[in-house]
């Protein structure tokens, strides 16, 4: 049970503990399998992925470099990830202040709505902003309904409720008579925010940063309907490309991707244990 | 510096008083310390008077200034915590110069105020310091220090030793006690330790219920205790119910004993454990046996039991004896050793 | 900054408050409008979704009753989830009995494997798991690749790294003395775990189980290589609905979806409070 | 029931030990205390006995069994954690009938037996609440009994009294000294409270930085430390350096104390402050200046400055005096009140 505790030396006791460990690692492998296949597809020689391989090369890196739609995907992706989670954190923190500290009836109605994006379908999400946007782009004349910046709109309903989640745990966690201690020193709400409360959850604010970037990143469902010829956002490219062929260009695309998430996760993981922040 | 005046202070919580009517005279610069167990609504008082608390009713005044409304970044106190509530992203330093740059004090006025804060509290060279490289008493200089360096009107302090083990308890009480004395700021201490609160205050108010039950200092609280609450609350006390005559306190049982000083009225009497003297069996005093003896090093704890029946606790200085359970003895109740009270009950 | 902290009367102070409350209100609701938006879609009466509508009625969720499409969807996402989720918890509980309590090299590593859903494409897990499958598929002769088991394959992935996830969080949050006095009293580890550990954090269990059900049941990008004539899960026969039409169908069919899940959650939340939990 | 052997046991983490060579014989139905400051190994030694932890060497003997090998479920040891540790989804009845039934107890044995232990702790009629909805000092009594009604051959207690008040403390550490003498099973106590220690123990093992320093009963561990931690850890003292003339000890700064009883080679004296005699100035003794006098309610503490330039610690009965800072009176030091020591240092 504990790493501590003295085990027994039954032969029972022994083979019960083997039998646990090798389940647990059959579990570890289960998981670790998609980020192996990927990483070993993109890899392959040949054009029709097969056991055991033709043999390995680099060249499925090469041509996804060479596709138009895929580079472009990528950059939109990363556009839009950052301006969605940039507005998110604006907006989120504080509202976050309001949730964590204020006390006003409905409190926790309000942070089971930030649930809400689990439980309407993605996809509908998506469909609905398209027929807003259609609207207020009959009504206006904005080009919305076709622009990233109606991908943008529509992931910040991903982003947002993350931040605010996070951002607002984070500062149940503060230990308020550090801000009290600021308070009366002569600092108004404001400067004890900006000054001390702040700076004191800091790695929570990457942690949601991030966090609102990688599930903006790869969301597929969302912006479905609100891409547009020349605006298409890289999942999107991909299930696109998929669609026509099915070849290991994609999983090289997937471990480019895989290493620029991977880097940042392991980059704030420094900051802050983001396996305990989310 | 300033007095501060509270005035029918309280605080309900719906239909619950935290605080219920406390109304205390703080002399400037005198050290006040508010006593009581948990619960009795000594903290919800101090944050009334910090400004976190908004009272129910009555009011604040600091000096001539009625705070009561005045949001806390504006009453200009130092405010100490139990658990220090340093800025852990800032130095030891930067701690203290917060409140001096809140006040827009210059650069180089801020660094002479901040050493000699530091230095007040024996913490030069420590500057540079992060607060999570410190010791907990280290870190609760550190809190004094900026609290001071504002140079507040009064002083406020929330059960300031409660997070340190026994030994550096007793030496920082000793360095506040001498830094309010010093600085001669008006301050208010709250704590359940009645060590503590003996120690270092000019006056105590004792409070249960939310209620202030007696004010004073500490040798009045401790020799003549307004009630049972207050006379078992700042040390042990044995209890008796009877009658007064005359100078002679009457148990339930038939005991008498002379009291000095004794009023009429009185169906109480108070005897401190260690207000009764242990002399050989047959001696003048009470017959009685021990039902415990506890060995603690210093002294002994008895539990006796009287030929009335009653029971009496007694602490006595080792003297080199060994007291057992069974052994027969007398013990001693001097006239001044027995406080008689109304318990109005 | 405080409910309870005395707060300043100058008229920039109460401004400044007022302010604060505003931009909390708009970003509640914000995260609220997707919810509102699809209801109210929901009830329109005209085929076209315009505002101000023509009208309200039910219709829709008649028509939505009799598409088969979507009936036979959405039995299949059920099964699916419910699967996924009791396999994904029966094989997490050791494990994470495992990670909690062990202590061995590359613990951390292990804990941020479980990232992993979150940074490879969903699609391309799908993809390279139909791949996979139809691979086994020629080698054995079993009909994998088209069966509703190949999308429960798939969905293990996403409810196991959640469970393991949730169910570690939840064992290292059980006090280790409670567990030692079990085994001073004479339980064996196993004996502890199922008497003490367990009972203790069944709260955590349910939340698993409810968020894995939830994730599984809402996936789009790792079904969509998966899924064959017959065997379609609810969210892509909305997808292929929404290809072919948009109207207020859909939307009722989301409705539907959400008082489903909504009240999963509810019930969820009486016995924990899964916004902490999860 | 069984005595305890400890012998030569060692726990070592990477390069650091925790605990280092600890051999202890716990006789048979013995209270020994294990009593230290925080990480001086006490309780790292209580879970290696307990098989929660395993030692880096030596061995752990319950009566004649060797048990440095067992896994903690088939030690039959009872358990009390500081934190309680009842199982908070079973009732009383229930977390008193665990160790039992994993033991396949009857159902009619396991309900006399849970209500002779409920019975024992003085909680008849509790059997049917959840931990959750009773107090810290009940709900570790209902621990108590859980540890009990096995009939375990040893009782751990793991600083069983730290979580409650001092008043329930004082109480609780009473009733579990009459029920381990009741039972007469063989007890272990950690803790770090020395009042706690002396009150409870038949004898007392200090621990300083893994090892013991002294083991003895309160008395001789209080009377006669064997050095300047154990002097200072049990009780408070004051150290002078000297030597020792033949019965006389001799302070650095040529204080001549007589001292009784005082081996030759000793090079520090040990006065404890309550064995300090306070008398008029000119009387008899050491001459001495007040520095700071603090009322405590039973009694003062001074901190007195000797001609020597020496300062001396007294703890004095309250006597009625009124003692001030920079009053002259005089110190008198029996000779049965002075320790001498050889620090080897």
């Amino acid at each position: 049970m504990s790493g501590e505790t003295i085990l027994g030396r039954r032969p029972v006791e022994i083979l019960a503990r083997a039998a646990l460990r090798a389940a647990t690692a059959l579990v570890l492998a289960y998981i670790a399998m998609p980020l192996a296949l990927v990483v070993w597809l993109s890899f392959m020689a040949g054009e029709i992925m097969v056991v055991p391989p033709e043999g390995y090369s680099l060249r499925w890196y090469g041509v996804a470099w060479n596709q138009d739609q895929l580079r472009s995907g990528f950059v939109t992706s990363l556009w839009v990830a950052a301006v969605a989670t940039t507005l998110g954190l604006l907006v989120t923190v504080p509202a976050s202040f309001a949730l964590a500290r204020g006390r006003f009836p409905g409190r926790e109605a309000v942070l089971q709505l930030l649930m809400s994006p689990l439980i309407v379908p993605g996809i509908v999400i998506g469909a609905s902003i398209y027929v807003f946007l259609v609207q207020v782009e009959i009504e206006t004349g904005l080009p919305l309904a076709g622009s990233a910046w109606g991908i943008v709109v529509a992931h910040l309903l991903l982003t947002v409720p993350w931040c605010v989640r996070l951002v607002t745990a984070n500062l149940v966690g503060v230990n308020r008579s550090v801000e009290e201690a600021a308070l009366s020193l002569g600092a108004s709400p404001l400067v004890t925010a900006l000054t001390v409360t702040l700076p004191m959850i800091w790695p929570g604010l990457v942690a949601a940063a991030v966090f609102g970037f990688v599930v903006s990143f790869g969301n597929i469902e969302v912006s479905l309907f609100l891409v547009a010829p020349g605006q298409t956002t890289l999942p999107i490219a991909i299930l696109q490309y998929l669609q026509w062929k099915i070849d290991p260009t994609i999983a090289a695309v997937s471990v480019a991707q895989i290493v620029l998430i991977g880097a940042a996760l392991v980059a704030t993981s420094r900051i802050t244990n983001l396996g305990k922040v989310v | 510096m300033a007095g501060i005046r509270i005035e029918s202070l309280a605080k309900r919580y719906n239909a619950v008083s935290a605080v219920d009517g406390v109304t205390l005279d703080v002399r400037d610069g005198e050290f006040l310390v508010l006593l009581g167990p948990s619960g009795c609504g000594k903290t919800t008082t101090l944050r009334m008077i910090a400004g976190f608390v908004a009272p129910s009713e009555g009011c604040v005044r600091i000096g001539a200034r009625d705070v009561t409304h005045e949001p806390p970044y504006r009453r200009n106190i130092g405010l100490v915590f139990q658990n220090y509530a340093l800025f852990p992203h800032l130095t030891v330093e930067e701690n203290v110069a917060f409140g001096l740059r809140r006040r827009r004090v210059g650069e180089a006025a801020i660094r002479t105020r901040v050493a000699t804060a530091l230095s007040r509290v024996k913490l030069d060279g420590f500057g540079g310091r992060y607060p999570r490289a410190m010791s907990g008493g280290q870190q609760q200089r550190v809190a004094i220090a900026r609290a001071i360096v504002i140079e507040p009107d009064v002083l406020l302090l929330d059960e300031p030793l409660s997070n340190l083990d026994a030994q550096l308890r007793h030496d920082v009480r000793g360095e506040l006690r001498r830094l309010q004395t010093e600085l001669g700021i008006t301050t208010i201490m709250v704590t359940h330790d009645q060590d503590e609160a003996m120690s270092v205050a000019d006056r105590l108010a004792v409070m249960e219920k939310g209620q202030v039950r007696q004010v004073g200092t500490p040798s009045e609280i401790y020799r003549r205790p307004a009630d049972r609450f207050v006379a078992s609350f700042v040390g042990r006390a044995n209890f008796y119910a009877g009658r007064a005559e005359r100078g002679i306190f009457v148990t339930a049982s038939g005991l008498r004993l002379p009291v000095a000083d004794l009023a009429e009225g009185a169906d109480t009497l108070m005897i401190r454990p260690e207000a009764v003297g242990l002399r050989p069996a047959g001696a003048d005093g009470l017959a009685a046996t021990v039902e415990t003896a506890t060995y603690l090093g210093a002294g002994w704890e008895l539990e006796l039991r009287l030929a009335g029946g009653e029971r009496l606790s007694v602490v006595a200085p080792d003297a080199g004896e060994h007291w057992r359970q069974g052994q027969i003895l007398t013990a001693h109740v001097a006239p001044t050793a027995g406080v008689g009270m109304r318990t109005g009950s």
